[in-house]
């Protein structure tokens, strides 16, 4: 068994990047400060402001959808990989987004 | 069967598949199943939550904001601990390599730890599952988040064993890198769950 | 199968072969050929149970109230002195949908086809992840035991349609079935996982394991079409296991998801399932098509007719597949204007499946046809297809399914798809790989008379109900005979049932050629269809691993009489790099 | 003996009718097309010893054309189709002076409420019966439709109507009938153990019949105080008729409703 895997690991060897160090690690240090202000600043907007629920709720969905980014961008380095592997990564949002936006038209 | 000098894929260029190698393009393609497995969940949710007839529990109201606030930052913390092991692996830090992963696991068992003490809290307080459809959604979907967090931290500890073992020394990074793409993705869906289920 | 003895090779591939034992290499194997083998078996197993159910139905159409043939075997809970409970038909009928589909057609497509196939076809010594493929296997067999173990619980096997809509599948209290159901939602939740990870390997491996020279528009449209198939699965499958989990929180721990009481929405399930639902229907045809487009082509001697339109139709039909589950909703309370747009996103359907048909027909133009049993089988789902197509655009209407919705139209369109359709493809794949799968040959007379009975039978058992249904016959009753506007077609269903049983006695014969011709039959070469794709560049059955080097590429899948070839009349896809097919690119 | 759509007796029930005969004709086409043409295939380009197959990977001009003309009819059919879906099932479709008529479907029966002689539902003078729906011809007609427990389907074939019971909704349905008659309420979506005798009977009248039977109603639910619903039951089905039937459903299996 091991010895097929091995010859599956040369084909990938094959396939894959110049490897090592084909990108140079972000400052992850720095992201995890980025999320942790923006956690910070979304408990805040709930906890201490007195916005409109809707103005409240647009920037929840903004801060949410930017922490994401940038784990998606940065952790899984989304940003360093061939395009086409982000491709792969977004192919099943607009399913999701569209099961939704349908199954909501029942309320219209 | 023709009888070509070629070995297996060596001449292949590399536009022919995802240029990346393939424990990774499986991890990406078992995530496309992962994200519409929380639509499903997340999405009923919404859609619930717009439906319903009664009015929807205000943030704070029933769930402990500050809490899951430190959770959710001890589960980023996971993340870059996470990142930093696929770092130390690729660059050959054996030290680092295995103190980042142990950690990993410990800081994701600690986020779980505090989950169940926070449904331990909730179940004595009389909000269950069975709670309409607030409990309903909240159980489920945190649940199975925490179920997958839970999966995650069994693969962690097997790669910590396997990282005090040197099985990611001299730059074999690739299962740390895997099974963070697995572990990041657990978080970015907590990031989306604490903002919809918490605080919105 | 028997064969796979390491020769020494000097390739590392089958070093270890020589140390495997009799579980490692038969039962807990991870080469993806005899875990293909494993599903063939297993989905036959559910292909006979499930037709067993559909018998016991259809006796009690007939013949209502009357006592079945070894009724006596039944307990009291299912058919009293051997006349069967309206419960115990709901159950079959539930679990006759539930086998058929998730277990012997979506089985034998996907886990016998793509496992067996994709390696083959592509050129790769093996899946990208073997061991997580035998993990898939070994899920869908417990899977499939749950499902069928669930009759003998209390209060029997789930009673709710394979759709298991809510709110009576989530209330025990109302339909009678409480462990049933769980078993049901247990067994798919398992099925899904199985699948989600077949999913995965089948995406992966043709992705990143494709041997040199196979580019995209070299693959076999069987690869396509599994590769199309898979993707559906991959996003499909996950959003009826989030609806499954919630359908047995809200049985067993109390949510609300699916019940209106607080606030649920009963609607949300049939969403949620019909997202799922539809896409497994192309499941259920597209691998299908792939098969038969690579059989007529091998048989008529020709390439296929529009490659690339093949592709495109394959890859539209599984867009639309995901915009369309609005139509089985029609009649439910969804939104009406809703309604409007799934229409006219459904009727779209028909293009890319006329574009499939038409091109069918163009392989057949001007060709050479050998009318071998899978060449038989692949004209005879064309043929049938086109029926079920046809009669899908009638329901695809909004206004006209007020009428036949829910009614036996839907079960003959529905047959004429999965039996007429995925079966009958499935048959011609069988005769067609079966002496790569065996290193041996079916037995053609056999095989023939297979395809005539089939052919005549299943057209006697199921076209007589697209009439019951434009007549108004429901589907779903336990007996027919209380509706008046109905009650002079009776005579139909007794027509019906003597040609279904016919029709299931003739798998006897598939059967008898299977198992015989496995041990018995004729020493296969290892091209007997003198094909081009490159399974048949290889011994048949094919060692462990494959190849003893890796296949080169230089043409397209269905090079068939082409013209700088004249001393045969088919160019396999690793041969004569000298020669440029035109489409080969 | 009828091979066809069951006698049509609704006012829209012909333009579904016509729908369903322009998709027959379309269909048949394509139908003959195909069939024909891969019958005559198998036996013009059967296998010939010596022959040898037309080498071709496909024609653009010809899959343009099956793809163009399939595309056309079927946009066609679904204009067509939404057109006479909205005249039906369209939000507002529902002609604003119909008589409102609430029907609740339960496990396993059909319980219908009418509006007494104000002819508004809510009021006072209501009245309810069981399994059987009494309206009168050339009016239009609007049932609320719910459900108390599952999922249910009210199918009426000759008025070519059909409509999900939900349970937690109220859906609107109407149709009006062109002729009087008895004929049934079946219930189309699987519902339990019970779904195949889930029925009612649907008696058309004239419309000063209908009067007078709304009538007969009242008087007797003032006069006699004897419930309607429980006069109806006994008209209807409910003495459990043993007439040959099944063990299992000993409960309410009417078979009078079979010999109407």
């Amino acid at each position: 068994m091991e010895s097929t895997e091995t010859l599956h690991e040369t084909a990938r060897a094959g396939t894959a990047e110049a490897h090592t160090g084909n990108h140079a690690h972000p400052r992850y240090l720095l992201v995890w400060l980025w999320l942790a202000v923006l956690t910070a600043a979304e408990v805040s907007v709930v906890a201490f402001t007195a916005l409109p629920k809707s103005w409240v709720v647009t920037a929840l969905l903004i801060m949410a959808i930017w922490k994401a980014l940038l784990v998606a961008l940065y952790f899984m380095h989304l940003r360093f990989e061939p395009p086409r592997v982000a491709v792969l990564a977004a192919s099943p949002l607009p399913l999701a987004v569209l099961l939704v936006m349908v199954v909501l038209q029942e309320y219209r | 069967m023709e009888a070509h000098a070629m070995p297996y894929y060596g001449g292949r260029t590399p536009e022919k598949g995802m240029a990346v190698y393939t424990q990774k393009v499986g991890m990406w393609v078992f995530l496309c199943s992962e994200v519409m497995f929380f639509t499903g969940l997340i999405g009923s949710y919404i859609i619930l939550r717009f439906g319903a007839s009664e009015a929807w529990p205000q943030p704070g109201e029933i769930l402990n904001i500050p809490v899951t606030a430190v959770n959710t930052f001890i589960l980023i913390c996971s993340s870059v601990t996470m990142v930093k092991a696929f770092a130390a692996s690729e660059m050959g830090d054996k030290r680092g390599t295995r103190l980042y992963t142990l950690a990993t696991a410990v800081i994701g068992a600690t986020f779980l730890g505090v989950q169940v003490y926070e449904y331990h809290h909730l179940l004595s307080h009389e909000f269950g599952p069975w709670s309409g459809l607030y409990g309903s959604t909240f159980y489920t979907m945190t649940g199975f988040h925490g179920f997958h967090v839970f999966c995650g931290v069994l693969c962690m500890t097997w790669a910590t064993v396997k990282a005090f073992r040197g099985g990611y020394d001299g730059g074999n990074y690739r299962g740390l890198e895997v099974l963070g793409l697995y572990w990041h993705f657990v978080d970015l869906v907590w990031i989306i769950l604490f903002t919809i289920v918490y605080l919105i | 199968m028997a064969t796979i003895v390491a020769e020494p090779t000097g390739i590392p591939v089958v070093e270890e072969q020589h140390e495997m034992s009799f579980i490692r290499r038969y039962v807990f194997s991870s080469d993806h050929k005899v875990i293909g083998i494993q599903f063939l078996f297993l989905s036959l197993f559910f292909l006979l149970m499930g037709g067993l159910l559909a018998m016991l139905m259809r006796w009690q159409l007939a013949w209502p109230g009357r006592p079945m043939p070894f009724g006596g075997l039944f307990p009291e809970t299912m058919a009293p002195d051997g006349i069967m409970l309206p419960e115990f038909y709901i159950s079959l009928v539930t679990m006759h949908g539930t086998i058929m589909v998730f277990f012997a057609i979506m089985l034998l497509l996907v886990g016998v086809f793509a496992n067996y196939l994709i390696p083959l076809q592509i050129g790769a010594p093996d899946m990208a992840f073997p061991r997580l493929n035998m993990l898939s296997f070994w899920t869908a067999v417990p899977a499939g035991l749950i499902a069928l173990s669930s009759f003998v619980v209390e209060g029997g096997a789930a009673g709710a349609g394979w759709t298991s809509y809510a709110p009576l599948s989530a209330r025990p209290d109302l339909s009678g079935v409480s462990l049933g159901q769980q078993m049901w939602i247990v067994s798919l939740v398992l099925l899904g996982l199985s699948s989600i990870l077949g999913s995965t390997n089948y995406i992966t491996t043709v992705i990143n394991m494709r041997a040199p020279g196979m580019t995209w528009t070299r693959m076999p449209l069987t690869v396509w079409a599994l590769f199309i198939t898979a993707i559906l699965g991959l996003l499909a499958m996950p959003v009826l296991s989030g609806a499954l989990i919630m359908l047995l929180f809200d049985q067993t721990i109390g949510t609300h998801f699916f019940l209106p009481e607080s606030g649920g929405q009963p609607l949300l399930w049939q969403h949620l399932f019909w997202f799922f639902g539809h896409p497994e229907v192309y499941i259920l045809i597209l691998p299908a098509m792939g098969f038969v487009s690579e059989i007529l082509a091998s048989g008529s001697r020709k390439p296929v007719f529009g490659y690339k339109a093949m592709v495109g139709a394959i890859v539209a039909i599984a867009f639309l597949g995901f915009i369309v589950w609005g139509h089985h909703m029609f009649q439910s309370g969804m939104n009406p204007l809703l309604g409007t747009s799934f229409m006219v996103s459904t009727l779209v359907i028909a293009v890319p499946s006329a574009i499939k048909t038409f091109n069918w027909m163009g392989t057949m133009w001007r060709g050479n046809l050998h009318f071998h049993t899978p060449m038989l089988f692949a004209v005879g789902f064309v043929m049938l297809f086109v029926i079920g197509g046809l009669s899908g655009i009638f329901m695809a209407s909004a206004p006209f399914d007020i009428f036949i919705h829910d009614t036996y139209f839907i079960v003959a369109h529905i047959h004429y798809v999965l039996f007429g359709g995925a079966l009958f493809a499935i048959f011609a794949a069988i005769y067609y790989w079966f002496p790569k799968m065996f290193g041996r040959m079916m037995n053609e007379r056999w095989g023939k008379i297979h395809f005539a009975l089939t052919f005549i039978f299943f057209n006697l058992a199921f076209f007589p109900m697209h009439t019951q249904g434009l007549a108004g016959m429901m589907r779903r009753l336990y007996d027919t005979s209380g509706y008046t506007h109905t009650a002079d077609l009776q005579w139909t269903h007794l027509l019906i049932t003597i040609s279904a049983f016919a029709l299931f006695a003739t798998g006897a014969i598939f059967a008898i050629n299977f198992f015989g011709s496995m041990f018995r039959g004729e020493k296969a070469p290892p091209n007997p269809w003198n094909a081009t794709s490159l399974e048949w560049q290889t011994p048949s059955p094919p060692k462990h691993g494959n190849w003893e080097q890796a296949p080169v590429v230089y043409h397209g899948p269905h090079e068939y009489s082409h013209p700088d070839v004249t001393d045969k009349d088919w160019l396999a896809q690793n041969e004569r790099p000298d020669i440029v097919s035109p489409a080969g690119h | 003996m009828n091979w066809s759509l069951p006698e049509n007796i609704a006012t829209y029930g012909g333009k579904i009718d016509a729908v369903f005969w322009v998709i027959t004709v379309v269909t048949a086409i394509a139908f003959v097309l195909v069939e024909v043409g891969i019958i005559w295939f198998c036996v013009k380009y059967r296998r010939r010893e010596g022959h040898r197959a037309f080498y071709t990977h496909g024609s653009k001009s010809l899959e343009v054309l099956w793809t163009a003309v399939p595309a056309l009819a079927m946009v066609a059919l679904g204009f067509y189709s939404a057109n006479v879906w909205a005249q039906i099932k369209g939000r507002n479709s529902a002609p604003s002076e119909s008589l409102q008529i609430s029907v609740r479907a339960k496990q396993f029966e059909w319980n219908v409420t009418y509006a007494g002689a104000d002819e508004v539902l809510g009021t006072s003078d209501d009245f309810s019966t069981r399994n059987q729906l009494h309206f009168p011809a050339n009016r239009p007609i609007l049932i609320w439709l719910e459900s108390e427990d599952v999922l249910h389907s009210f199918f009426i074939p000759q008025l070519r109507v059909k409509q999900d019971a939900v349970p937690g909704m109220t859906i609107p349905v109407w149709f009006e009938a062109t002729k009087t008659g008895d004929y049934q309420i079946g219930c189309a979506e699987l519902c339990g153990l019970g779904h195949y005798r889930m029925r009612a009977r649907v008696t058309i009248h004239e419309p000063a019949a209908y009067e007078t039977w709304i009538g007969e109603q009242i008087a007797a639910r003032n006069g006699t105080g004897r419930p309607t619903a429980v006069a109806a039951a006994a008209d209807f089905g409910e003495v459990g008729a043993e007439a040959g039937g099944h063990p299992g459903d000993a409960a309410g299996h009417d078979h009078s409703a079979g010999g109407m």
